[in-house]
C-alpha cells in the first residue's frame, strides 16, 4: 500500500510553507551533493539530525526509511575497500583492504544518509500536492506540474485496482513462482491495467474538457513568506555557508573551479 | 533501477539534467492537451506496475517495465518517467532532487530508443513482432543497466566493480522482462490495438 | 412495445425549448448505429428521467449533447442556435453540465477544492473569484468540510457529491446525469432525491436503472429503444403514483 | 433499531453449518473498527441476503471469509474446521468462490475462455482438462459463444456473467456475491436471478443494496450495523411477500 506516512503532522517543518521547505531541501541536497571532505559531510548529518528532531518524525519510522540505501551500502563497504587500493590496512593471502576504499564508503555513507534525512524532513512532510504547487511556484513548467498532479491523483486508484486483480488472482488459486505461467500472468493483469488506465484516461479527458481545459493550467496556490520562513530560510543559508567553508579549507580554490 | 542520492560526481549529475532537461522538453512539446490525461495516467501506471514484485529463483525482483512505456508513450515517456521517479523519491526515498535528472535518463533513453527500434516492428506479422516485443524489453533493461554503470563509473573509477556488479545482478531481470513485454504487448494488441504505435 | 410512443409525439409543453435533438443519428466507428434519427426537446425546468437496458446508447446520447462526439447525422440546438463546431460546443459545455457515470474521471485533482475551482479557473475568473464560487457549491451540498480532504480518499457516495459539485461550480442551466445512484446506499440516494428536488431552476436529464430514484426526481420518465427515445406507459403509471405520493411527503423535498 | 436482534439469536437451522464466523473482530491498520464479534452461520443450502450501508463492512467480510484479509481476533469455521493458516485458506478457497463487486477486477486475460479456465489451471488441472471445465460452465451460463470475445469489450452485465463463470470453474460450494446487480439494467437482472434460483445445491451469500433483487434471490436478509450482523424485521416483511410473489410465478426460475 503506497502511504504518506509523514504528511501529517505539527512541528515548525510542517508549519513552514511548501515552497520554503522545497526550496532549501534542493539548495542543501545540491551543496552536500558537491561536498568530499570529512567535516563538512558531517555538519551535514547534523543539520540533517537537527531537521529530522524539529520535523518531530517517528524516529523509528524515519529510522526504518534508512534501510531503503541499506542494501547499497552494504555493497559498496564490502566491494570498495577490496577494490580501490591505497595505503594497506589489513591484509591476508587473498584479501587487501585499503584505505582509500574506505574514505569512499564513508564519505559515500554520510552524503546518502545526510540528504535521504534532509529530503525526509522537508519533503516527506508535506502532501505530494503541495510539492507540485511549490515547484510551480519554483518555475517548473506547468504541464510538467499538471502531470504530476494527475500522476499522484491516479496512483492510488491505480494501486488499488492492481491489488484488487492479484487477489482475484489469489482466490483462484495463483500462486507466484519462477515459471512462464505466473510471467505471463503477471504481463495480463499489467496489460489490463494499461487498459483500463488508457480508456480511464479518455475519460478523464472528455471529463477535462466538459470543464472548459484548454491546455492552460492555473495553480489556486499561492504563497506568502511568514517570518518563520524567513528565519527557517536564514538558518538554511548558515548552514549552506559552513558546509561550504568547511569544504573549501581543505580543497584549494582553483581546484573547486 | 536508480541510484541514491550522494554517489554521483558533479558532471555526472549535470549532463543527467541536461540531457533529461532536453528529453523532457521533447516530451512535453509533443504532449498537446489531448494528451496530458493519458500520459499522466499512464505514468501512474507505470509507477505502480513497478511496484510489482516478480518471483526469480529463491528471491524476487520489481518490475521496470521501461520498454512498454516507451512503446505507449515514445518521447513523452521522459516526462512521465521524471513524474513517476519523482513520486518514487516521495513516497520511499529512492532517489532524490540531484539524482532525479541521472534516473530519469537512465530509464527514459532506453524507452524512447527502444521505441524507434522497435515500434515499427510490432504491425508485422507474428514472429517479427514477438521477437520485437521480446527484444524490447531485453534490450530496454539492458541499456539502462549500462546508463547506470556509466554513471557509476564516470563519477568515479573506483566505482568500476559496483558498475559491474549492478549491472550483471540485472540480466535475470532482463530475460523476465523481456518475457513480460512479450506477453504484455500480446496482450494490448489483442485488446486494444490502438495503444499501440 | 404497444404501449410505447416517440417522445416528440407525446411530450407537450409550451415552454422554451433549451435543448433540442432532431434527428440525431450516431455509431461508433465500424460499429452498428446506436442512435437512430432520434428526436427529443428539453425545456426549461424539465426534469426528465431515462431508464434503459445497458448498452442502449444513454451515456453515449450525453457525450453526444457536450460534444465529445459527434453526430452522424442530426442536429442539436441549443437556445434555438444549432451547434456544429467546437467552438458552438465549448459555449454550450459551460451551460450543460454532465455528471459522468464513474466519479473517479470526474475527479482528477488531488483535493476537493482544486478540483471544483478548476472549472471556473477555466473560464477565465480570478484564483479568488474561483475559490468563491467553490466555496458556495460546497456549501450548498454540504461539503464545507471536505474542501481541503484528498479527493481519493473519499467513499463512493462522497466522491458522488464533489463530482456533482465540480459540475455546479460552472454554473449550467441544464445537468445531464448519467447513473447517479449507481452503487450508493439509501442514506446518500436520499440526499441526492433532496438535492435534484432543489434545483426548481434547472432542467435536467437523468439516466438510472431505479425507478424508484426516477419517480421521485423525474416528472416524466422515457426509455430508449432501438436508437431512439420512447414514451413507455407502463413507466408512466409508476410516474403518477409518485406524484401522488410526494405530495404527501413535502418534507422529502428541501 | 428496535426491532433488531443479532443474527445468532433469530436464525435457527439443523442443517449443518458450513461456514461459522465467530466473534469475529477486523479494522485497518490505524483505521477505526469495521467488524466487532460479529457472529454468523451459514448452512447447507442457504441463500442469505446483506443490506447494509456504504462503507459498513460488507467487502471486508467477504474478503475476511476468504482470507484475502486476517481478522484482528475471532475465528472462521468451514466445514467445522477453525481456518487459521494460509495453508487452509487455500484449500477454503476452492470451496468458497467470491464475486468482486467490480467485475473488471477479476477478468484480466484478453478472451473468456483463457480467462475462465485460469482457475482450474491453477489447481493442477491440464489443459485440455481446464478447457473442458471452461466449456462446460460457460455453456451452463448460456455463454459458449463468448469463448473466444475479448473480455473487455462485453458490456457490464456480460462481463458480470462471465465473472461469475470464472468463480464456477472452480467448483465451489458458497458462493460470495458482492453487488451483483449494481449497474445491470432489468433484464441482465432478471438472469441473474434465474440463475441464482438454479443453484440450489449451493449455499450463498449476496451483499445487495436493491431489496427487490434480494427478496426474489434469497431466504433471509440481513443488515450490518455497528459492526455486526443483524436481523432486520422491517426487511423479512418484505421477504415474506417475496415467498409468495415467487410461489405464483414459477416460471421465473429456470
Ligand atoms: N468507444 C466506443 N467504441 C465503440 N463502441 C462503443 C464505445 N463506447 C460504447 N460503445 C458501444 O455503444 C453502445 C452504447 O454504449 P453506451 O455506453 O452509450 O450505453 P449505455 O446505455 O450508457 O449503457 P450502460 O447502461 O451500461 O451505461 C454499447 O453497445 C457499447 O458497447
Ligand atoms: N484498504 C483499506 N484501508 C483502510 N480502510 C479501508 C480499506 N478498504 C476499506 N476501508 C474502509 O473500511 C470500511 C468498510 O469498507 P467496505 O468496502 O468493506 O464497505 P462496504 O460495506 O463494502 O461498502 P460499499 O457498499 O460501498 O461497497 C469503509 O469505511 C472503508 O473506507
Ligand atoms: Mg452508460
Ligand atoms: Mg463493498
Amino acid at each position: 500500500m503506497i502511504q504518506e506516512t509523514f504528511s501529517q503532522g505539527h512541528s515548525p517543518i510542517h508549519n513552514l510553507t511548501p515552497r520554503t521547505r522545497t526550496l532549501a531541501a534542493i539548495l542543501l541536497a545540491f551543496i552536500i551533493a558537491s561536498c568530499h571532505e570529512l567535516m563538512p559531510l558531517l555538519m551535514a548529518l547534523g543539520g540533517a539530525i537537527i531537521l529530522i528532531f524539529t520535523a518531530r518524525l517517528n524516529l523509528f519510522k524515519a529510522g526504518r526509511r534508512l534501510l531503503v540505501i541499506a542494501g547499497f551500502l552494504l555493497l559498496i563497504w564490502i566491494v570498495l575497500p577490496l577494490t580501490c587500493g591505497g595505503p594497506v590496512i589489513w591484509q591476508n593471502s587473498f584479501l587487501k583492504i585499503g584505505q582509500t576504499g574506505i574514505d569512499l564508503a564513508l564519505e559515500l555513507t554520510l552524503k546518502t544518509s545526510s540528504m535521504l534525512l534532509i529530503f525526509l524532513a522537508l519533503i516527506s512532510t508535506m502532501s505530494t500536492a503541495d510539492l507540485a504547487h511549490a515547484l510551480h511556484s519554483l518555475k517548473l513548467p506547468p504541464k510538467l506540474v499538471l502531470l504530476l498532479l494527475i500522476t499522484y491523483r491516479y496512483i492510488f486508484l491505480i494501486e488499488d485496482e492492481l491489488q484488487t486483480m492479484l487477489r482475484a488472482a489469489k482466490i483462484r488459486n495463483f500462486q507466484p513462482g519462477t515459471s512462464l505461467h505466473c510471467y505471463k500472468t503477471y504481463a495480463n493483469l499489467l496489460g489490463m491495467l494499461f487498459v483500463r488506465s488508457a480508456e480511464r484516461a479518455q475519460r478523464v479527458h472528455k471529463a477535462m474538457l466538459c470543464r472548459a481545459f484548454d491546455g492552460h493550467f492555473h495553480s489556486l496556490t499561492e504563497y506568502h513568506n511568514r517570518p518563520q520562513d524567513y528565519c527557517f530560510l536564514g538558518f538554511i543559508l548558515i548552514l549552506s555557508v559552513v558546509i561550504i567553508i568547511g569544504e573549501w579549507q581543505i580543497v584549494t580554490l582553483p581546484a573547486i573551479f | 533501477m536508480h541510484i541514491a542520492e550522494g554517489v554521483l560526481s558533479g558532471p555526472v549529475i549535470a549532463a543527467g539534467f541536461a540531457v533529461t532537461a532536453v528529453g523532457v522538453g521533447i516530451g512535453l512539446k509533443k504532449l498537446d492537451f489531448e494528451h496530458i490525461a493519458e500520459t499522466g495516467i499512464l505514468a501512474a501506471t507505470f509507477f505502480v506496475a513497478s511496484l510489482v514484485h516478480v518471483p526469480v529463483g529463491p528471491s524476487s525482483a520489481h518490475l521496470i517495465l521501461n520498454g512498454v512505456i516507451g512503446l505507449l508513450l515514445g518521447w513523452a515517456a521522459f516526462p512521465a518517467i521524471a513524474v513517476a521517479l519523482l513520486l518514487q523519491a516521495v513516497f520511499f526515498q529512492f532517489g532524490g532532487f540531484t539524482t532525479l535528472g541521472v534516473n530519469t535518463a537512465i530509464m527514459a533513453l532506453p524507452a524512447v530508443v527502444c521505441f524507434y527500434l522497435f515500434a515499427p516492428l510490432l504491425k508485422k506479422p507474428g514472429k517479427i513482432a514477438s521477437t520485437a516485443a521480446f527484444s524490447c524489453g531485453l534490450l530496454a533493461v539492458f541499456l539502462s543497466a549500462v546508463l547506470l554503470g556509466g554513471a557509476l563509473y564516470f563519477s568515479n573509477e573506483n566505482f568500476f566493480e559496483v558498475a559491474t556488479i549492478a549491472i550483471s545482478t540485472h540480466i535475470p531481470i532482463m530475460i523476465i522482462e523481456g518475457f513480460i513485454t512479450l506477453f504484455c504487448i500480446g496482450f494490448l494488441k489483442k485488446v486494444r490495438p490502438e495503444m499501440l504505435p | 412495445m404497444k404501449n410505447m410512443h416517440t417522445h416528440s409525439h407525446h411530450h407537450q409543453n409550451n415552454a422554451a425549448a433549451v435543448l433540442a435533438l432532431k434527428e440525431l443519428s450516431f455509431h461508433y466507428p465500424e460499429g452498428p448505429t446506436i442512435l437512430d434519427e432520434l428526436n427529443f426537446k428539453l425545456h426549461e425546468r424539465d426534469h426528465i428521467g431515462i431508464a434503459a437496458p445497458n448498452g442502449s446508447g444513454k451515456s453515449t446520447l450525453f457525450h453526444l449533447i457536450v460534444g465529445l462526439l459527434r453526430p452522424t447525422a442530426g442536429s442539436i440546438i441549443f437556445n434555438d442556435k444549432k451547434i456544429t463546431e467546437e467552438a458552438d460546443f465549448k459555449g454550450l459545455r459551460r451551460q450543460v453540465g454532465l455528471l459522468f457515470q464513474n466519479a473517479d474521471d470526474q475527479l482528477f485533482f488531488p483535493t476537493v477544492i482544486e478540483d471544483v475551482a478548476f472549472g471556473p479557473l477555466n473560464l477565465g475568473k480570478s484564483k479568488s473569484e474561483a475559490l468563491e464560487i467553490s466555496r458556495q457549491v460546497l456549501a450548498r451540498l454540504d461539503l464545507t468540510d471536505f474542501a481541503d480532504r484528498i479527493t481519493f480518499k473519499l467513499s463512493g457516495g462522497e466522491k458522488r457529491l464533489v463530482a456533482l459539485a465540480t459540475v455546479l461550480a460552472m454554473e449550467p442551466k441544464v445537468l445531464l446525469l448519467d447513473e447517479p445512484t449507481a452503487g450508493l446506499d439509501h442514506k446518500t440516494k436520499h440526499k441526492l432525491i433532496d438535492l435534484l428536488n432543489s434545483f426548481t431552476d434547472l432542467s435536467y436529464l437523468v439516466v438510472s436503472h431505479e425507478f424508484d430514484f426516477l419517480t421521485e426526481t423525474t416528472n416524466h420518465i422515457y426509455t430508449m429503444e432501438n436508437g431512439k427515445i420512447l414514451v413507455d406507459e407502463e413507466l408512466h403509471i409508476h410516474h403518477h403514483e409518485h406524484a401522488h405520493r410526494s405530495g404527501k411527503q413535502p418534507h422529502r423535498h428541501i
